[in-house]
């Protein structure tokens, strides 16, 4: 039984037009479901932003677990150092163009991603998940112990972004950082297409189904992989940066195992190995927590609990990778 | 002609069981070796040796007139010492034309970059063509590899090889596996490969040895017991012992 | 899109005057997770005023919306608070059982005009982060500083901290070392465990080691606290005589069933326990305990609910329910009534609660189940934290 | 010195405590390559059921003991027959959602038929109290829990080194499909040994439940340190899983005596470098 395979979007190679109204396309679902968004809930922004953040979160994790086949659950070290960046930047340095604090996050992202990966990536199977696990725990110490630059358990507080360009403030009503993230959200995206698709994209898949034979091409894996992770950590602190601008308060949560425990189901939820799944595992992930615990805050675990069983039983593949199999089986009859 | 691939005085002891003992080879531009042995001969140490998955204790390992003793697999590779598996390592979510643009991308040092894509560009895509025709699978170029037959599978792993253009070209069983039907394009393939290019078999099936090699070594419990020409290897009193002996002990045991 | 934007803005003010006679109150707590059982003491404490004073104020119908953050999680927290305040039309926010969930909200307050009622969370410095802050509980300086005269006067010399290293255990252990000292005692060491500590033998062997006559601890209320006090016993402490004090966290009633005789005798001070005598406080109980379904899982977050309550209908009396977030804060600076727990007042200057903190002793009842015994009052205590931060 | 006599104790008793719990999940992981996260749940469910059985009963210690593990077994027996054989050989993220998913459940189940209070198991007086060693005094509930510990090490590698099943386990474990072949019955040695591994987490679950309380979030709060564990054990090896616990034990426990506030960088710490060193775990088998 060959489980919760990766869906290869570019399995079919196409010519380049094609590609690129493929590109287009997706950009424009994703425009459509962010006006969507607001249309429907414009008074709840703000968990709009946040899906949007953990969104770059999942995206990143997508990039090592499902184009690198590595398994981690450590992966929200990455999103809080960019996060903590952003915030330590603004917090303490007066680094307030929202901008600037993006670049921060990335680098703070990319640095833990560094880090990390230089640790997990010297395991395999079980022992890379608790090296994982270990690296998480130990960002998170760091924070908390580090309580005069990070505001420990209390969290981080007294960030203040200035206006996007000079022009748009950031209100009550979360517009300007809906907007400032989903704008975050496409570029990210739109630059991710390109990279899985690139040579070094095409590498790392090939890492990921079989490390030997990438090897005996004379590409270095360690290398690559590291490589990845440090380009998958700007991508997470990226996402960091912006729940750090969006909501003006880092807390240690977002360094915790639970935040990557819940990354990695989002993701395994909307399939790995393809952009599209990483989107879709946390906006349905996200859409329906907030639903059930709106509903029944006492009892939704257990209803969360009974859908992951469900999506391993019955969409092995995850959302997006089972509805491409059923579209595909359908268009070949 | 000089060497371009050398092993010399190659040892190799697991807990003070020696697997390779003392083995020597050299191989010129454009040698057909095969390397036969019986199962638990020594085969495999030897060609993990080789690749550099294990450090020899003692001898040393040429390439090209360089040393490559002490470096590993990957940078053995990049210096022209290539390898194909006894059962193909391929990846199966991709197509073939991917396989072969990738390993194009990694001789031509583009395997690393982050932007841009080998449709692109048009040196990789004529290669990849190139070789992919040369191959006779040229019609399959975009299914993916878990779609494709076994017998184009051994046929990709050769393309893959080439298209990393190696010095030293090793072989492990390249016909392991493939209906009848399909050895002759295997056949084939093997006669087409490169001239100047110098390939190590290693292989069970002698009907192909004869057909292919030019040279053949025989290693026995780790050491080299015959080097000589295809003709004289079924006449020496040792290999027959050791090798086609046993082998017709198994027959008749089967 | 401006066009877009300026007609959300214009639906959103239309529903604001629409709803002006339901008045709504947001708040957030943790109603699932590991600390579900003190959001449930949350819902517990609002039911119960509302169950006693009616949901009427007025002609105005009070409505509760509840929004569920299960562990700190300050970006959660300030995401629901905008909802509450942007999407549901809530006057007042309330609840915060977490420092930073609570300090996540306050950047909101002035642009949303919305007072926010903190019903539990117990860092000092809350309160200074905006002028429309009130808080209804405690914070851990206030029930910790007391400790260490009652430590004084008990003739304890030498005292060892142990807390849980993290914002609250910190602010314990400097409450406790600072009015310690003041008077005169000598605290030998101060360890700080981190939270995630299973086994505390060996923090018992450092106390031990220490020579130290009382133990001050800190730890979250919960099931590390169980491991703490049994290790405490189990390691010969509790009969080499070394008085173990602590605020009132660790003997929450709702743990007291499982704590059972190994809690026996140990000293907190706190401003609440569910045994308080008093009509005011009987009536409380009553009413919570049916509210909460179990009586003995009723605890001290529920009266910080219940008095933040009694904080918002005033300040809803006063503003007649119009939305005037600092009209209805200076309607309550100096606010003095008969809480459940005694006498409280609303200090004009911090915004936080005036009120008596007890020292107790866990005892075992006639019916066999243990409880916090007040046994000495320490009356008006404000909040000595927020001078030691200046 | 007397202090190092008393620390190790600690950490010995510590560490044994951990092996009693993790074991069970060593044994999942190890013989049926499944990525367990759902073990602590099963601990968990045995320490309410004993605490339910001890308290509301009115049962002794020993029955309640016994009245946990079987119950713990049935209630596993329908998960293992429709969810578990689902993902048996399934890749390690499969595992991981699923597993993640039957814990969640459990969670919430559990909060709802007991509550979100801490629960207790009474111990019998003979367990109660600390115990003299002479240079210290010790809870005699821990030294139980090292009796159990040793006995559990030893019941196990009696029935996987020892016993025909083992010998039908280890085969199925090594290639299922040559045991098959040779008529050993995988599904039910299986079974079997899933049966084994929660009852084993059940008894570890309240033998442990002193120092790790039976609450609903358990199954996750310990998540983490099981899994530390059996990782840096060697999955599937007991004395491995053994070792483990002792070292880790040793390090957590002396860590926190000496300097409890970097208590956690120390136990990662040597968590990551152990793993580093030893990929496979301190006695893990070579594949």
């Amino acid at each position: 039984m060959a489980a919760l395979e990766t869906t290869s979007p570019t399995a079919k190679a196409t010519s380049s037009p094609n590609r690129l109204l493929r590109d287009l396309a997706g950009l424009a679902v994703i425009l459509i479901v962010a006006a969507i968004g607001f249309l429907l809930f414009p008074n709840n922004l703000a968990l709009l932003t946040r899906i949007t953040a953990i969104a770059l979160l999942v995206l990143s994790l997508d990039l090592v677990t499902g184009y690198c086949g590595i398994a981690t659950l450590g992966h929200a070290a990455l999103f809080g150092a960019g996060a903590y960046a952003a915030g330590i930047a603004a917090a303490h340095f007066d680094i307030n163009d929202p901008i600037a604090m993006v670049a921060i996050g990335a680098l703070g992202g990319a640095v833990a991603g560094l880090v990390s990966g230089a640790v997990i990536l010297r395991g395999h199977g079980l022992a890379q998940l608790v090296l994982s696990i270990a690296v998480v725990h130990l960002f998170h110490e760091i924070a908390n112990k580090a309580s005069e630059w990070t505001g420990g358990s209390d969290g981080l507080s007294g960030i203040s972004p200035d206006p996007v360009f000079g022009v748009f403030e950031f209100d009550l009503w979360g517009h300007t950082a809906y907007g400032f993230g989903i704008a975050l959200l496409v570029i990210v995206f739109m630059l991710l297409r390109i990279l899985v698709r690139s040579p070094f994209g095409m590498l790392c898949r090939g890492i990921k189904e079989d490390p030997i034979r990438v090897s005996a091409m004379g590409a270095s894996v360690q290398g690559t992989l590291l490589r990845m992770y440090v380009i998958s950590g700007a991508v997470a602190g990226i996402g960091g940066a912006l729940n750090a601008i969006s909501t003006q308060v880092v807390g240690l949560d977002s360094l915790s195992f639970t935040t990557s425990a819940e990354s990695l189901v989002m993701l395994v939820l909307g399939g790995t190995g393809s952009l599209f799944g990483a989107l879709i595992g946390t906006v349905s992930f996200m859409v329906f927590k907030d639903f059930v615990s709106a509903v029944n805050p006492f009892h939704w675990l257990t209803i969360v609990g009974a859908l992951l069983i469900a999506v391993v039983l019955f969409a092995p593949k995850g959302l997006y990778g089972t509805a491409a199999q059923l579209l595909n089986r359908s268009r070949r009859q | 002609m000089s060497a371009v691939f050398q092993v010399q005085n190659l040892k190799k002891s697991f807990g003070g069981l020696a697997v390779t003992q003392d083995v020597s080879i050299s191989m010129a531009p454009g040698d057909r070796v095969a390397l036969i042995g019986s199962n638990g001969a020594g085969k495999t140490t030897f060609v993990n040796l080789v690749t550099g998955h294990l450090q020899p204790d003692s001898g040393k390992v040429t390439l090209g007139g360089g040393d490559v003793t002490s470096l590993g697999p990957t940078k053995r590779v990049q210096q022209g010492l290539v390898r194909s598996f006894q059962v193909t390592r391929l990846f199966a979510d991709m197509t073939p034309q991917e396989h072969v643009a990738l390993a194009v991308l990694q001789r031509t040092g583009r395997a690393r970059r982050i932007l841009g894509n080998f449709h692109a560009m048009p040196d990789v895509m004529a290669e990849v063509g190139e070789l992919l025709h040369t191959l006779g699978i040229d019609h399959i170029a975009t299914r993916k590899v878990s779609e494709i037959a076994y017998g184009q599978q051994r046929l990709l792993e050769i393309a893959l090889a080439l298209a990393l253009k190696p010095k030293v070209l090793l072989l492990d069983e390249p016909a392991a596996g493939v209906p009848q039907s399909d050895t002759p394009r295997i056949e084939a393939a093997l006669a087409g490969l490169p001239a100047d290019l110098a390939v190590l078999m290693i292989e069970h099936d002698m009907d192909l040895v004869f057909r292919f090699a030019k040279r053949v070594v025989v290693l026995a419990a780790g050491a080299i017991i015959f080097d000589g020409s295809p003709q004289d290897v079924t006449k020496d009193a040792r290999v027959r012992e050791a090798y086609l002996g046993n082998y017709a002990n198994d027959r008749s045991a089967a | 899109m401006k066009k877009l934007l300026l007609g959300a803005v214009a639906a959103l003010a239309l529903c604001g005057s629409a709803y002006a006679d339901t008045i709504k109150i947001g708040v957030v707590g943790p109603f699932s997770g590991p600390f579900a059982i003190q959001g449930k003491n949350f819902k517990a404490g609002i039911d119960a005023y509302m169950a006693l004073n009616g949901s009427k104020i007025g002609d105005d119908d009070i409505e509760i919306v509840y929004r569920d953050v299960p562990q700190a999680d300050p970006a959660q927290s300030k995401a629901l608070a905008q909802e509450l305040v942007v999407k549901e039309g809530v006057q007042y926010l309330a609840g915060f059982y977490f420092t930073p969930d609570a300090m996540a909200v306050t950047p909101l307050l002035k642009q949303a005009n919305v007072p926010l009622v903190v019903m539990n969370a117990a860092t000092s410095a809350i309160v200074t982060k905006s002028p429309l802050i009130v808080r209804t509980s405690f914070t851990t300086w206030q029930t910790s500083a007391p400790m260490a005269k009652v430590a004084k006067e008990r003739g304890v010399k030498k005292v060892i901290t142990v807390v849980s290293d993290y914002g609250p255990g910190v602010d314990a252990e400097n409450a406790f070392k600072t009015t310690f000292t003041a008077e005169g005692g000598e605290v030998v060491d101060s360890i700080r465990m981190p939270l995630s500590t299973n086994d505390f033998s060996p923090i018992m062997q450092r106390v031990k080691d220490s020579g130290a006559d009382a133990l001050f601890a800190f730890l979250p209320s919960g099931p590390t606290t169980l491991g703490f006090v049994k290790a405490y016993n189990d390691n010969g402490l509790k009969s080499a005589g070394v008085q173990f004090l602590a605020p009132g966290d660790l003997t929450q009633e709702s743990d007291l069933p499982a704590l059972g005789a190994s809690a026996e005798g140990l000293l907190t001070t706190f401003h609440y326990a569910v045994s308080h005598d008093s009509a005011e406080n009987k009536k409380f109980v009553e009413a919570a305990q049916k509210a909460i379904g179990t009586p003995a899982e009723l605890s001290f977050p529920s009266v910080g609910a219940y008095d933040g309550m009694h904080v918002i209908y005033k300040m809803i009396e006063a503003t007649g329910g119009k939305q005037d977030a600092q009209k209805a804060v200076d309607a309550v600076k100096g606010l003095a009534w008969e809480s459940p727990r005694g006498p409280v007042s609303i200090d004009p200057e911090s915004r936080h609660m005036t009120q008596n903190i007890y020292l107790r002793e866990v005892a075992k009842a006639d019916d066999g189940t243990y409880y916090n015994k007040e046994i000495v009052t320490f009356e008006k205590q404000g909040d000595p934290g927020l001078a030691a931060a200046k | 010195m007397q202090t190092v006599f008393s620390v190790g104790t600690d950490a010995l008793a510590y560490g044994m405590v951990l092996f009693v719990i993790s074991i069970g999940l060593s044994v999942t992981m190890g013989l049926m390559r499944v990525v367990n996260l759902a073990h602590g749940a099963f601990a968990m469910i045995g320490g309410y059921i004993a605490s339910y059985a001890a308290q509301t009963l009115g049962f002794g210690y020993a029955a309640a003991i016994l009245i946990a593990v079987v119950g713990t077994i049935i209630i596993a027996i329908p998960v293992e027959r429709f969810l578990y054989r689902r993902i048996y050989g399934a890749p390690e993220l499969t595992q991981v959602l699923m597993t993640i998913g039957i814990t969640f459940c459990v969670i919430g189940i559990a909060n709802y038929v007991f509550g979100p209070t801490l629960k207790t198991i009474p111990l019998p007086d003979t367990l109660r109290g600390p115990v003299d060693l002479g240079f210290r005094s010790i809870a005699a509930h821990k030294l139980f829990a090292i009796a159990c510990g040793v006995v559990v090490a030893g019941g196990l590698w009696f029935l996987i080194e020892k016993t025909p099943f083992g010998v039908k386990l280890r085969a199925s474990v090594d290639n299922a499909a040559m045991a098959a072949s040779l008529g050993v019955r995988t599904k039910i040695v299986y079974a079997v040994s899933f049966a084994v591994a929660v009852g084993l987490a059940a008894f570890g679950g309240i033998v442990g439940a002193e120092l790790l309380p039976i609450e609903p979030y358990y199954a996750l709060r310990y998540m983490v340190t099981f899994l530390v564990v059996v990782s840096v054990g060697g999955a599937g090896s007991i004395p491995g899983a053994l070792l483990a616990c002792l070292v880790l034990g040793g390090i957590d426990t002396t860590g926190r005596y000496l300097l409890p506030e970097y208590g956690e960088f120390f136990f990662y710490l040597a968590v990551i470098a152990i793993v580093c060193t030893f990929p496979r775990g301190l006695l893990g088998r070579k594949k």
